[in-house]
């Protein structure tokens, strides 16, 4: 009687739902198929008929716009993680004991954030700087990727000396350098809310609603949080 | 680290390879006729053809999108018709990659065939062959190289794109998730290995594929001239 | 007998062609005109790739053109096969694929030209295997002319075919070109600027000039014509006589013909006693002579009275023309010899004929 | 809702005008040799120009990224020479652009000088023209066809593309956020009226462009044949 | 006087081509030969345009091609004019722009070659606005020649140049090429299958067949050699005769000769008295008599001596020579006529030549 699931779920978070998907099946026989994109794509997806059954976003915003577009089960709505960010750079000399330090004296070239017009990464990166007073300052110094990913690799290849990544990629095993960093304190953004939610033609999908309970489970939470995301 | 999932590479040739046939066969009655066509419109046609490619690939998944959607009078007709929708399927695929890639199949076509002209053809019809006939004997061997081009540009091309994929298919893992898609994937998953492993192999197959293909035309080329 | 009538009309840039003609589809018809007068348009007319053309044509009952009912009979439904001016071969094919694409398509249309025999006439087995490129310009004429005849035509149009070969070719596929109609029933249309070739060939001629039509009929009528001589060129003129032939002399190989009682002597030809033929004498052959000469090795030499003289004058010669029991030879002579002859109309002289000076031309009448 | 800043829409223009001129005359040679070369290893050539097409564009751009960035031996030789880094420059969008174009030039290029073949260089020859003078005068006007199929496509592809420009470019605005980057941002963020505004204005830029060009080749057409 | 040395050797497939000659670098040398014999590939060579040919050539004290050394001059640098057999007008140019394409890059050689003269040489200025394609055969041809002419070459090669032309635009266009070596200073290879441009225009004949040079040298001794006859022909052979101007007859516009004592009536030639020049004559427009005939419009009777006679079995036909005074005149005739006159060598005879039956060519020797 094992079901099956489409999830469609945000680049930052594919790593971690991987690992996830793997446990679920072995605890519930379900079948779990991931689709990764970024959330603005599968936001447009899902309006225009994508077959998911399970969307993990990068943000709050565009569940909640389908929920009330009613295209998402009424009540299954809730936040899975929190993103974190860190402060990272390939190179393991530039960031000391004093994180702001460094960007404070501005000794590099480029800072790389996420877009924040598209990725929550990059709004959180955008309000960490003003809170710094840093913002204005280094706005020309400033190079965007379209996604955490795309910023990770513009600091992992050395165009940009440092920039704003989450911190479940810093901590990601497949990140190969640990390089030097500064974990940003949550103080200095707004909560990067991450929400989940099954949609509506996943109503009576039993694997879809199975894997929204285990997300909440405490296997599932302790592996999130081991990526760095925060857990209400 | 286990060696990634190759299933999306099949799925890719089997796309370019698809896309690239219909594409060819559709786009050369389209091609003849702008080649030889003396009405006033043939520009504003000839630039209709082009115009797909300057939309950023995601922007024009994202109209086809809407457009192929079962929303659509287009989309709903087509579930009506074959039960199934287009969007999120290889045969949504295959139309949003024709779209996309139409400019480089009509163009190397429409100029191989301006640069035959009319005086085979009008030789052929002295031997008593019709106009089909004489397409298929006569204008289209000696527009090979104009085929060859538009056969490479367009399954490299179909290869190697993935924006208007991603969003007509949605990514779907044995359905619509072609390799580039997978290979973008990883490299915004901070997947490296996976992502130098899978490009190499695309690399080394497409390499093998189009060396194929040019070898060929070096072996039995079209004398011309 | 069928014929194919046009009345067309087209035009480019400055220049227009506007003919009404209607051509017997038996024979050799000559399209002669100077370079430029509209011969390759007429041609392509006929076979259908001037779009533009306006009027009518009509090939027996079938209806070609007729452009008031935009009536227009496809190219490759008219059967009419066409050698190139500039031989477009196809390029991707070899000698051999050029031929067999013709005779695939024509098998249907009477099995009397073999592949094999066309070959033949225009020796073309060297070449079967090689790319159009890599030939010769009179090789491409050769296979270009095997190819338009394996299209086993109605009609067959040929644009200066024969333009870029020697001698020795020629004179190898002149006898074919000439046996076409009476052997395969394709009655020919032919364009050339080469004289030698218009009075072995044709049976009839039409000339042009300007895109128009200055004198067509019969080679014989033609070619007598003073008016066309421009055309044609003073050292080719001449007539064409009707005769029969007489009697054979196997020993020396020679055949007398009977001309209006006139005895001609030519060649061996090969025919039997009674056939008609027509024979061509250049003007510029025939020499005059007040008493029969005696004791010279020309063999002909015909009483007759002097019908009319033209001199030229600022140069050096006359024309004349000899009345030979009805038929007429024209004489190019010298004015002087005019002078001292003391020739003038009505005065009885011998017309002197080299025999080697002949071209022959037997047809069926 | 203001109207979107059309700054970008520049910026597209003038990467998509200096990548295309750089191309056509940088493939011109390579093209040439390729039309007429003898050598065995032509095949191999030909498919390596084609291969860049078949790597996803933000693959190829992560890989671009690498190549060009100061760590790189060739990234730090530019920084040496002009001071400058090449990543998130104009150049460095140039030249990943030229990359990843360099087929859609090569390609109808190349079929245009074989199609030509080499009948016209030999006269031009008999008429004292040197090599180069009978490539300006005689091959070139013949090719225009080619390259007007050349400019095309790479023009509107140019204009197009952002997977590579966006990972070469890091979106910095008014240096190299293009047009395409922008209209992508508004249909990830649910922009959908800015995104129909400025795709409307980017198709009817494109459209006026092209259809300028193909007329430009039919009121003054080569004729050839 | 400089010369063009050659000493090559070319291959494709089944044929090679392996010639040694020395082209002198004056009037005009005429590459004759049948289809396929490698004329036009011997002017490739010349050029430059065929990489793959060994050996040497030197014009004059210029290396132009020496593959031993691995020398080889471009094309370009030759300053050798070619007309081609296939026109090859650029076709993105108009007719105009052909011309002018030659003529910019060819100012620095020597202005004795204007613009205008040419166009008016070949009466282009109807076609200077119109694209190649809307040309027609002929008009092609004009064209090329012309442009080949404003490359104010060095040396001109020209590979059928007057195939596509009727009578009368050869007959205009003739004279300019035969004026060419004299006016202009510039040497002629000419290749041609027609004889009449043979005799009008050749200085010097090389004959090929199958890639190999079969005779060469003076055309006067070339056309006379027996076994080259049947290359050219029998209805053409014949001899040139050296003849030197003697004196005029105004009234009736004629030129008389003197040939090794002998007295040849011409059409009026306007050359001065005492120039030398070749007077072709054709075998079979001479005839033979026994006796000086009187009262006849035939003005040369030329008293000799029967040299050899050829009789040509199972046909009508037998050559004799005829020795006059030295030079040898080549009479056809019938076997017929040579038993009636029973000719047999050492025979004294008359040789009769029609005035009109003379081509002309008269060159500073
Ligand atoms: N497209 C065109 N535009 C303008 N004039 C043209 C066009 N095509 C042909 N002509 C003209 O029409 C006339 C007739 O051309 P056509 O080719 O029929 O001549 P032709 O008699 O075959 O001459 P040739 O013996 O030289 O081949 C020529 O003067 C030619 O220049
Ligand atoms: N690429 C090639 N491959 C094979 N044979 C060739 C090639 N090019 C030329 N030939 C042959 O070489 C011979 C000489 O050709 P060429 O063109 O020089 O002849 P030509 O004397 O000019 O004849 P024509 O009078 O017919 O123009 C021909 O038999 C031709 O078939
Ligand atoms: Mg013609
Ligand atoms: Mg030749």
């Amino acid at each position: 009687r094992a079901g099956e699931a489409l999830l469609a779920v945000a680049a930052n978070f594919a790593e971690v739902t991987d690992i996830l998907g793997k446990a679920f099946t072995a605890r519930t026989g379900h079948k779990l198929t991931v689709t990764v994109g970024s959330t603005g794509k599968l936001y447009a997806q899902i309006l225009n008929g994508a077959p998911f059954d399970i969307f993990l976003a990068a943000d709050r915003r565009r569940p909640e716009l389908l929920e009330r577009g009613g295209l998402a089960l009424a009540g299954s709505r809730f936040t899975y993680a929190t993103g974190q960010l860190s402060l990272w750079s390939a190179d393991p000399g530039i960031i000391g004991a004093d994180g702001p330090a460094v960007l404070k004296q501005g000794g590099f070239r480029a800072l790389a954030i996420a877009n924040p017009a598209l990725a929550p990464y990059g709004r959180a990166s955008r309000e960490t700087l003003t809170a710094l007073k840093l913002w204005q300052a280094l706005k020309s110094r400033i190079v965007m990727g379209q996604n955490a990913g795309q910023t990770f690799a513009l600091i992992s290849s050395g165009n940009a000396e440092l920039g704003f990544i989450p911190r479940s990629a810093r901590l990601s095993p497949r990140n190969p350098a640990p390089g030097s960093y500064w974990d940003i304190p949550a103080e200095l953004h707004s909560p990067i809310r991450q929400d989940a939610l099954v949609l509506a033609r996943a109503a009576k999908n039993p694997a879809a609603t199975a894997f929204m309970r285990f997300l909440k489970s405490p296997e599932a939470v302790t592996v999130i949080r081991q990526f760095g995301y925060g857990v209400d | 680290m286990a060696f990634p999932d190759i299933g999306p590479l099949w799925l890719s040739l089997a796309l370019a390879a698809v896309t690239m046939s219909i594409l060819l066969i559709v786009a050369t009655p389209l091609a003849w006729w702008l080649a030889f066509t003396r009405t006033r419109a043939k520009p504003v046609i000839e630039t209709l053809t082009a115009l797909p490619l300057v939309l950023p690939p995601t922007v024009l998944g994202f109209y086809l999108l809407i457009l192929l959607s079962p929303a659509s009078p287009l989309g709903a007709f087509w579930v009506r018709v074959t039960g199934s929708s287009l969007t999120f399927s290889f045969t949504g695929l295959v139309i949003a990659s024709m779209f996309y890639s139409l400019p480089f199949t009509v163009q190397p076509l429409q100029s191989a065939f301006e640069s035959i002209g009319r005086a085979p053809l009008e030789a052929a019809a002295s031997l008593r062959a019709s106009p089909w006939d004489a397409f298929f004997t006569i204008a289209s061997p000696m527009a090979l190289r104009g085929y060859l081009t538009a056969a490479v540009l367009t399954f490299a091309h179909t290869i190697g794109e993935f924006g208007v994929v991603l969003m007509v298919g949605g990514n779907i893992p044995g359905r619509t998730r072609v390799i580039s898609i997978a290979i973008y994937e990883h490299v915004e998953t901070i997947n490296y290995t996976d992502a130098h492993i899978l490009s190499a192999i695309l690399l080394l197959f497409s390499f093998l594929v189009l060396l194929f293909v040019f070898v060929m035309n070096r072996r039995y080329p079209v004398r011309i001239g | 007998m069928a014929s194919l009538d046009i009345k067309v009309r087209a035009g480019f840039g400055d220049f227009t062609l506007d003919i009404a003609h209607m051509f017997e589809l038996q024979g050799i018809t000559v399209l002669f005109g100077p370079s430029g007068c509209g011969k390759t348009t007429l041609l392509r007319i006929i076979a259908g790739f001037e779009t533009g053309a306006a009027g009518e044509i009509r090939f027996g009952e079938e209806v070609w053109l007729e452009s008031g009912a935009k009536k227009c009979l496809p190219p490759h439904r008219r059967g009419a096969g066409f050698v190139f001016q500039d031989t477009r071969l196809f390029p991707h094919l070899s000698a051999q694929g050029n031929l067999a694409y013709a005779d695939r398509r024509s098998r249907g249309w009477g099995a009397r030209i073999g592949f094999d025999d066309v070959v033949d006439i225009f020796d073309l087995s060297p070449l079967l295997d090689r790319s159009p490129a890599s030939l010769s310009g009179g090789e491409k004429q050769r296979v270009a002319m095997a190819r338009a005849l394996l299209t086993r035509p109605r009609l067959l149009l040929m644009d200066e075919p024969l333009s870029g070969l020697d001698f020795r070719r020629k004179a190898g596929i002149l006898p074919y070109i000439e046996q076409l109609p009476a052997a395969f029933g394709v009655p020919v249309i032919y364009v050339t600027h080469a004289i030698d070739e218009v009075t072995r060939l044709a049976d009839r001629m039409m000339v042009l000039k300007d895109g128009r039509k200055i004198a067509d009929g019969d080679i014989t009528e033609v070619l007598e014509r003073q008016d066309i001589q421009a055309v044609i060129g003073r050292f080719e003129a001449g007539v064409v006589l009707n005769a029969a032939v007489h009697s054979h002399d196997e020993r020396f190989r020679l055949t007398r013909f009977d001309c209006n009682g006139a005895r001609i002597t030519m060649p061996h030809s090969g025919l039997p006693i009674g056939a008609p033929v027509r024979l061509r004498v250049r003007a510029r052959d025939v020499a005059i002579a007040l008493s029969r000469p005696e004791g010279t090795s020309i063999r002909n030499i015909l009483p007759g009275t002097i019908a009319e003289i033209h001199e030229e004058p600022d140069t050096a010669f006359a024309e004349t023309l000899i009345d030979i029991g009805g038929a007429r030879l024209r004489a190019r002579i010298t004015r002087k010899s005019l002078a001292d002859l003391e020739l003038e109309v009505g005065k009885p002289v011998y017309a002197l004929l080299k025999t080697v000076s002949f071209d022959r031309r037997a047809l069926p009448r």
